[in-house]
């Protein structure tokens, strides 16, 4: 965009930095509208920044996200706040005053240039988040290679300065004097915010409850399907070819088991809306890895309303050896070698079939983001039963509060074009509020 | 403006960036190797690996090479420009180099990904690529973008929700808004709605507050009874013929949303549809409109010309309206049998599954049947293989409902063609990236939204509609537009070689091509994609394509054969 | 061939007023699960009773006696795992009393019934058991009077029931 | 703290051995059980209840009219207790039923309001372990049991209202509790097949037969029950079991009161461990040598 139209001085708040928040935060900053990006973690990329690849495309997904957080950091009207949390909201529609809580990431962001000395001098390792803990990283580290900002940052709960008061290597490395261990949380106050977009996404079930029934943490040839992208991802921690945890073998059967923690009175009682089409994709790009591959399915209805699913189904069963059999599992059990065993019932026969498996992934529900509440008190919305922010039915960026806005997975299960299509127009919603309130 | 006066362009200083992609190109080809091999050849000084040359990390790295090193050209050699060149051209921007001088090799999707089974052969492919790719870097020339004037004004085809929902947000930005419809009133589809899902509200006191505020909007003008005529023009210069009932009108405009819905599908022949006895889960909208009416014993049959080989696909929305409409038949009359025969329930999300269970919980039933023995409706009963205990059960009805897919307009093909924008195989409208450019076309300025791309409900609808109003006001905020400058034209040197033959006319795509007062051939550089389809094709080699020159071409192919 | 044809009384005699049955999806938990389907390779299938239930197909579930609903352990696995709080054991109950009332009860169950009946408890005290009991130097147990309890049967017709074995 | 004492037909009547080493145990924690006249069977929930509905609430509610204990009535077998509380549960969420029963129940001059408190013996000792560590003198060191839950004790939760359906752990600790060692095995949450011998006896067979072959693979030298049905199950058709499939099992069964009272210190004989079908004496004699 060149010249930019002449706006007023109010700007956007866009809370949370995945898919939908960048694309919301784009899209008003192009129209030449000032906004805050506001991400919790290191950097910006969310849930998206974790996948293999995207259904039912299969295109590399940091590979398609990775020019919109490099165009999310050099735009001149966004100002990301990464590992920065909402603190404080006041004000009504069109005239919100936000404070900001930055944590000390105990490097400066402007001076690092994420050449990677430190990591490799810190002597402490940790198990990495975003690697859903199938890897190690170092106390000092970069949230993820494609991260946004390119900064490291301090695990200040596991760094050996910051707990037993003595190493600083990171420091002592640094040609650059990144590294500022006087950093302290800095509380950052954005006056003239116009409307707010909250895009603050999902959870993971699985690091919730615990899943005992299916031995997940238990057997070590159970994996959830996050997880399992990690595994397929080539810059994940077995760099794209899968192998058991258990003893690094390939595995040539796959059991894929569908609405873990979803559809259940006694759980969660929505669908999760994607875990039909993501299971498939996952069985085909294992199959690309391995010809051999046979996958198995259970399910209980196959959910492909979206664009070219369908087909995306029939090329899974008739080109990647998949087979979709309709039956909810409800138990694993494991033999000797760590092969997981499940038991289901044929309902094309009617005979109930054990079946044993080199591998389950499970397709864990999604479920709200745990700091919802909080941020909901905050910002004085409301949240619906499952505690996904409460819209209403038809207009859904409508929050039960006026100027607030949402989109994506903070308030129901959903893929990524939708929450991309719903960041937009929560944009437009922005716009018209912002532009309606000189 | 682009221009970069401040470098020098000669002689060629070269910097080759060859990236791992993690392990995409990394795991098969030696990526250093490689960088060590870039080094070698003529113009280049500096060659790099870098894990993920697309990371910010990856991306100052090139910047600082620029200054370090002097560059005047850069090569990255990774995935492809379809995703990347955008950013990789405005990084060398930004280090002060015009982004034309920048240079694409595709050794991932061209190399690494298709020879994986062949990892030294594919190595000294790469090399190949990238040797051609610094050929061809030491050819490259500086070049401008084109500018185009914005008129921020937004026309939008289509008067359902979708496209009312996009025409009210854009007017309250303060945009001057068109809004088109075909038949004499807005409201499309939802107009033949009794309620919608999943709030169940009457269809009639939405659209009429939805109305009432387009009706109080004093920047939008709404035509029914109206159809497009034509379309001249481009990204922020739009002019389009209006067919008011008869009337011509001319309207000029910024942009261009496309929301024209869909209809649902008809199905004569299929389960003794008669409009009467056998009807569709519309026409039973309209039924409900009398609240007396109430059937006794209903059968409702799902994927009704859908989900097989002709229509291969879900349509999303039938689930939800044939549960909606089973539950204001149980509300009428709870003592009424209502089955419905599925074959899987698509009920995704909160709201939906909600409503799925609140369905069974009131005592509808769900049967599940399979495609290869499907219903038959008999005089009295529907009789179905039921595939839950293998064996056929009867369903006493004196009501069948189907429930039929939403299905293209064929209007969409003629729209499509004079918009330039494309269909899929179903006959939707197909968007520029089904992932992450959703209600976006890949003709600038063009944008769709609800059902006329795909079959949507009620809140996706106008969730694109708003979502198409965002993207198009990203473009009508501002006063100009840069487009591609890596455009054809007709030289001023080659004008004598033209003898209007019209070749190149006919065969853009883009209709980019005119004639002229004077009778001379002209390439409008807003419209021009760049495809070289009518440099192709030019007998006398008049036209030229800027970034893929004859002399850039040739230097390549010289590349290759000199080793 | 049997034509099956969807009975609503039964299937409302079925869902009863803990209405549960109706919640079912039918996604195979309870097949899944069940110890009996798993040792009788789904001879015996909880998923199948209830969808016949929920169908109100009588003539399978009582007059075919398919599948087998006696053959439940009552282990409640199924209920409890039951992603749709579906009551699954309290169905085959229904089914079950449904049977017995039309003679379709199994043996075994019948003679626990009429010792039941005859004296108020299952199991009448031996006069070796109570020698036994003696040298526990347990006391003497005083159960209920057996007219009481013929009575209180007889009151939901329990007796002309158990007259109906092998009708 | 005192209990009115429910028998059920099973215990008292073939089984009194059980009955015996539970009212030593009591009474020895100092927990008073009273008996009570009158009652008829509770009924049987894999069997009267399956056969008529009404019949069973009818008999359920009439039993419970009787108890009139402070701390409620307890129970020795886990199918008593799953029909008194689910009695108790369902007069008490439908009381149009509870209205209709007490109706029937009138002639006979019984009638219950549903607040009498049912607890199965194990619960009641769960809630006493602290109590019988104290009175532990004999540890049972070297004892490895398979716990055996059984269904009823646990399931269905909503109305046993226990130890997790799946997950139980009350019986395993008041295992450890004694000094014993508690085996995990595959099938440990399965059930016996006792109830299915009425209309299948050779499944009923082979449903005990597989627990047997999982409780061998784990390495346990005897099996902890709850409850009669599975009791008789486990030790009585453990030579069906062999028979049938040429196995050669020998697990011990022990009654949870026996086990308890063994680590207080009585003798077997006193136990009446004598009456089991699969011999207990080596086992508990190779961790317990005789002091006499």
């Amino acid at each position: 965009m060149m010249v930019q139209m002449e706006s007023n001085s109010k700007q956007a708040l866009v809370i949370g930095g995945g898919v939908a928040g960048i694309q919301a935060a784009l899209d008003l900053a192009n129209m030449g509208i000032k906004v805050h990006l506001v991400e919790k973690k290191p950097s910006i990329g969310g849930r998206m920044a974790q996948l293999d690849k995207t259904f039912p495309t299969n295109d590399c997904s940091i590979c398609i996200l990775a020019p919109k957080l490099s165009e999310c950091s050099r735009h001149p009207n966004i100002t990301i706040h990464s590992f920065s949390d909402v603190q404080s909201i006041q004000g009504t529609t069109g005239n919100f005053t936000v404070d900001i809580l930055k944590h000390a990431r105990y490097v400066k962001e402007d001076v690092c240039i994420n050449c990677g000395v430190c990591a490799a001098k810190c002597p402490t390792r940790v198990d990495d988040e975003f690697d859903r803990y199938l890897r190690k990283r170092n106390a000092i580290y970069m949230y993820y290679l494609q991260g946004v900002p390119a900064v490291m940052t301090i695990d200040k709960d596991r760094c050996l300065y910051l707990t037993k008061g003595a190493c600083r290597l990171c420091e002592k490395n640094c040609d650059k004097e990144a590294i500022d261990f006087e950093q302290q949380d800095e509380i950052i106050t954005l006056d003239d915010i116009g409307a707010i977009i909250v895009a603050t996404g999902y959870d993971l079930y699985e690091d919730i409850y615990p899943l005992t029934r299916y031995g997940y943490k238990k057997h070590r040839n159970v994996v959830s399907a996050i997880e399992f992208e990690r595994m397929l991802c080539a810059s994940g921690p077995q760099e794209g070819h899968v192998k058991r945890l258990s003893d690094g073998k390939e595995p040539d059967k796959i059991g894929f088991l569908q609405c873990i923690g979803s559809r259940n009175a006694r759980d969660k009682e929505y669908c999760s809306s994607v875990c039909c089409m993501y299971t498939t994709k996952e069985a085909m790009i294992a199959h690309e890895h391995n010809n051999e591959l046979e996958s198995y399915v259970f399910y209980i209805d196959l959910r492909a309303g979206g664009k070219g699913f369908e087909k995306f189904l029939t090329r899974g069963e008739e080109e990647y050896n998949i087979k979709y059999i309709k039956s909810k599992i409800s138990e694993i059990q494991v033999d000797a070698e760590e092969n997981p065993i499940i038991t289901y019932e044929d309902l094309e026969s009617n005979e109930i079939k054990q079946m044993k498996l080199d591998l389950v992934v499970l397709a864990t529900c999604i479920i709200p983001s745990r700091d919802g509440e909080d941020l909901a008190d905050k910002l004085g919305i409301e949240l619906e039963e499952n505690k996904f922010i409460k819209t209403n039915a038809f207009f859904s960026a409508e929050t039960s509060k006026e100027g607030v806005f949402t989109c994506g997975c903070a308030h129901e299960p959903m893929d990524i074009p939708r929450s991309v299509a719903e960041a937009s127009a929560a944009a437009a919603r922005a716009a018209e509020v912002i532009r309606g309130a000189v | 403006m682009t221009e970069n006066n401040d470098i020098q362009v000669d002689p060629p200083r070269i910097g080759v960036f060859v990236c791992h992609c993690g392990s995409n190109i990394g795991g098969l080809l030696d990526c250093k190797k490689l960088a060590e091999y870039a080094e070698t050849l003529p113009d280049v000084v500096y060659g790099e690996d870098n894990l993920y040359t697309c990371s910010e990390t990856g991306l100052s790295s090139i910047k600082k090479a620029i200054k370090e090193h002097e560059l005047n050209r850069v090569v990255v050699c990774s995935c492809t420009p379809r995703t990347h060149e955008p950013l990789f051209r405005k990084t060398v921007q930004e280090a002060g180099l015009n982004p034309y001088l920048f240079n694409f090799v595709n050794i991932r999707d061209q190399c690494s990904w298709v020879h994986m089974k062949e990892p030294e052969a594919a190595f000294d492919k790469a090399k190949d690529l990238i040797r051609m790719g610094a050929a061809k870097a030491t050819k490259l020339e500086p070049l401008n973008k084109n500018i185009v004037n914005i008129n921020p004004v937004a026309m939008i085809i289509g008067g359902g929700v979708s496209g009312m929902s996009a025409a009210l947000s854009l007017s309250k930005q303060g945009f001057k808004t068109y809004l088109i419809e075909k038949e004499p009133m807005l409201g499309g589809l939802v107009n033949d709605l009794y309620t919608l899902a999943p709030a169940n509200v009457k269809s009639s006191e939405f659209l009429e507050k939805m109305k009432g505020e387009i009706a109080s909007s004093s920047n939008l003008e709404v035509f029914t009874s109206t159809v497009v005529k034509s379309i001249q023009g481009f990204v922020g210069q739009f002019s389009v013929d209006l067919d008011n009932d008869g009337t011509l009108v001319k309207v000029d405009t910024g942009i261009i949303i496309v929301a024209i819905g869909a209809k649902s599908l008809k199905p004569f022949g299929l389960y003794g549809y008669d409009g009467s006895n056998v009807v569709t889960q519309l026409e039973l909208e309209s039924m409900l409109q009398d609240e007396s009416y109430s059937p006794k014993n209903v059968v409702m049959i799902q994927c009704v010309g859908a989900r097989n080989a002709e229509r291969n696909y879900c349509s999303s929305v039938c689930c939800m309206t044939a549960i909606k409409n089973a539950l204001i038949l149980k509300e009428r009359d709870p003592s009424a049998k209502v089955t419905v025969l599925f074959r899987d329930i698509y009920m995704p999300g909160i709201f939906q599954e909600k409503m799925y269970k609140k369905a069974r919980d009131n005592g509808i039933i769900f049967l599940k049947y399979s495609p290869e023995k499907q219903p038959v409706v008999e005089q009295d009963v529907v009789k179905v293989h039921n595939e839950f205990i293998n064996d056929v059960v009867a369903i006493p009805r004196d009501m069948v409902v189907l429930s039929t897919p939403l299905v293209a307009y064929d209007d969409n093909k003629e729209l499509g063609q004079l918009l330039k924008v494309p269909l899929q195989e179903n006959g939707f409208f197909l968007e520029a990236h089904v992932k992450l450019r959703p209600v976006d076309f890949a003709t600038d300025g063009i944008f769709i939204g609800g059902a006329a791309k795909w079959p949507a409900d009620i809140t996706e609808s106008i969730s694109q509609g708003l979502a198409a109003a965002s993207r198009a006001s990203t473009i009508l905020s501002s006063e100009m537009l840069e487009v591609e400058g890596a455009t054809a034209c007709l030289p001023e040197v080659n004008k004598n070689l033209c003898k209007g033959c019209e070749v190149c006319l006919n065969v853009c795509p883009f209709k980019a091509i005119v004639k002229n007062q004077n009778g001379d051939i002209e390439v409008i550089q807003a419209l021009c994609k760049g495809c070289g389809t009518c440099v192709a094709t030019c007998t006398r080699k008049a036209l030229t394509i800027r970034h893929f020159t004859n002399e850039q071409i040739l230097s390549e192919i010289i590349a290759l054969t000199s080793e | 061939m049997l034509i099956l044809v969807l009975n609503y009384d039964f299937r409302n005699q079925m869902i009863g007023e803990t209405a549960s049955l109706s919640s079912c999806y039918q996604c195979a938990t309870c097949s899944g699960a069940c110890p009996v389907a798993l040792l009788t390779n789904g001879k015996f299938n909880p998923r199948k009773i209830i969808e016949e239930a929920i169908l109100g197909l009588d003539g399978k579930l009582i007059d075919l006696q398919e599948p087998n609903a006696w053959l439940c352990s009552t282990c409640q696995k199924c209920v409890e795992l039951c992603p749709q709080k579906v009551e699954l054991t309290e169905v085959f109950t229904r089914i079950k009393n449904e049977s017995f009332i039309k003679g379709k009860a199994p043996e075994a169950f019948l003679a626990q019934a009429s010792s039941v009946f005859e004296n108020g408890i299952a199991i009448p005290y031996s006069k070796p058991i109570n020698q036994r009991r003696e040298k526990l130097g347990l006391p003497a147990i005083k159960t209920a009077d057996a007219q009481e309890i013929q009575a209180l049967l007889k009151s939901v017709n329990f007796d002309s029931n158990l007259q109906k074995k092998g009708e | 703290m005192s209990y009115d004492l429910f028998l059920g037909c099973v215990i008292p009547a073939r089984l009194p051995f059980l009955e015996a080493s539970s009212r030593k145990v009591f009474q020895k924690l100092e927990i008073a059980l009273h008996d009570v006249d009158g009652f008829s069977c509770c009924p049987d929930p894999t069997g009267i209840e399956l056969l008529s509905h009404d019949a069973w609430l009818l008999l359920g509610a009439r039993n419970l009219s009787l108890c009139n204990g402070n701390g409620g009535v307890v129970s020795l077998c886990s199918g008593c207790v799953e029909t008194l509380k689910a009695v108790n549960y369902c007069l008490n969420k439908y009381p149009n039923q509870k209205a209709k029963i007490n109706e029937m129940l009138k002639d006979s001059g019984h009638e219950y309001e549903g607040n009498v408190g049912v607890k199965h013996f194990a619960q009641v000792l769960y809630e006493n372990i602290d109590k019988i560590k104290e009175n532990v003198t004999r540890p049972l060191t070297g004892l490895k049991v398979a716990v055996h839950y059984g269904c009823h004790y646990l399931r269905p939760a909503e109305i046993i209202d226990w130890d997790d359906p799946f997950e139980p752990v009350t019986l395993d600790k008041i295992v450890e509790a004694i000094g014993a060692e508690s085996i995990q095995y595959d099938l440990k949450m399965e059930c016996c097949g006792n109830p299915v011998a009425k209309s299948d006896k050779d499944l009923s067979t082979s449903m005990i037969a597989q627990k047997l072959s999982s409780i061998q693979e784990s390495g346990a030298n005897c099996v902890a029950v709850v409850c009669p049905a599975c009791f008789q199950q486990f030790d009585f058709n453990q030579k069906e079991v062999n028979k049938r499939d040429n196995t050669n099992f020998e697990f011990p069964i022990f009654y949870l009161s026996e086990l308890v009272g063994l680590s207080f210190g009585f003798e077997p004989a006193e136990l009446g461990l004598n009456f089991h079908g699969v011999k207990t004496s080596s086992l508990i004699e190779s961790i317990q040598p005789s002091t006499s």
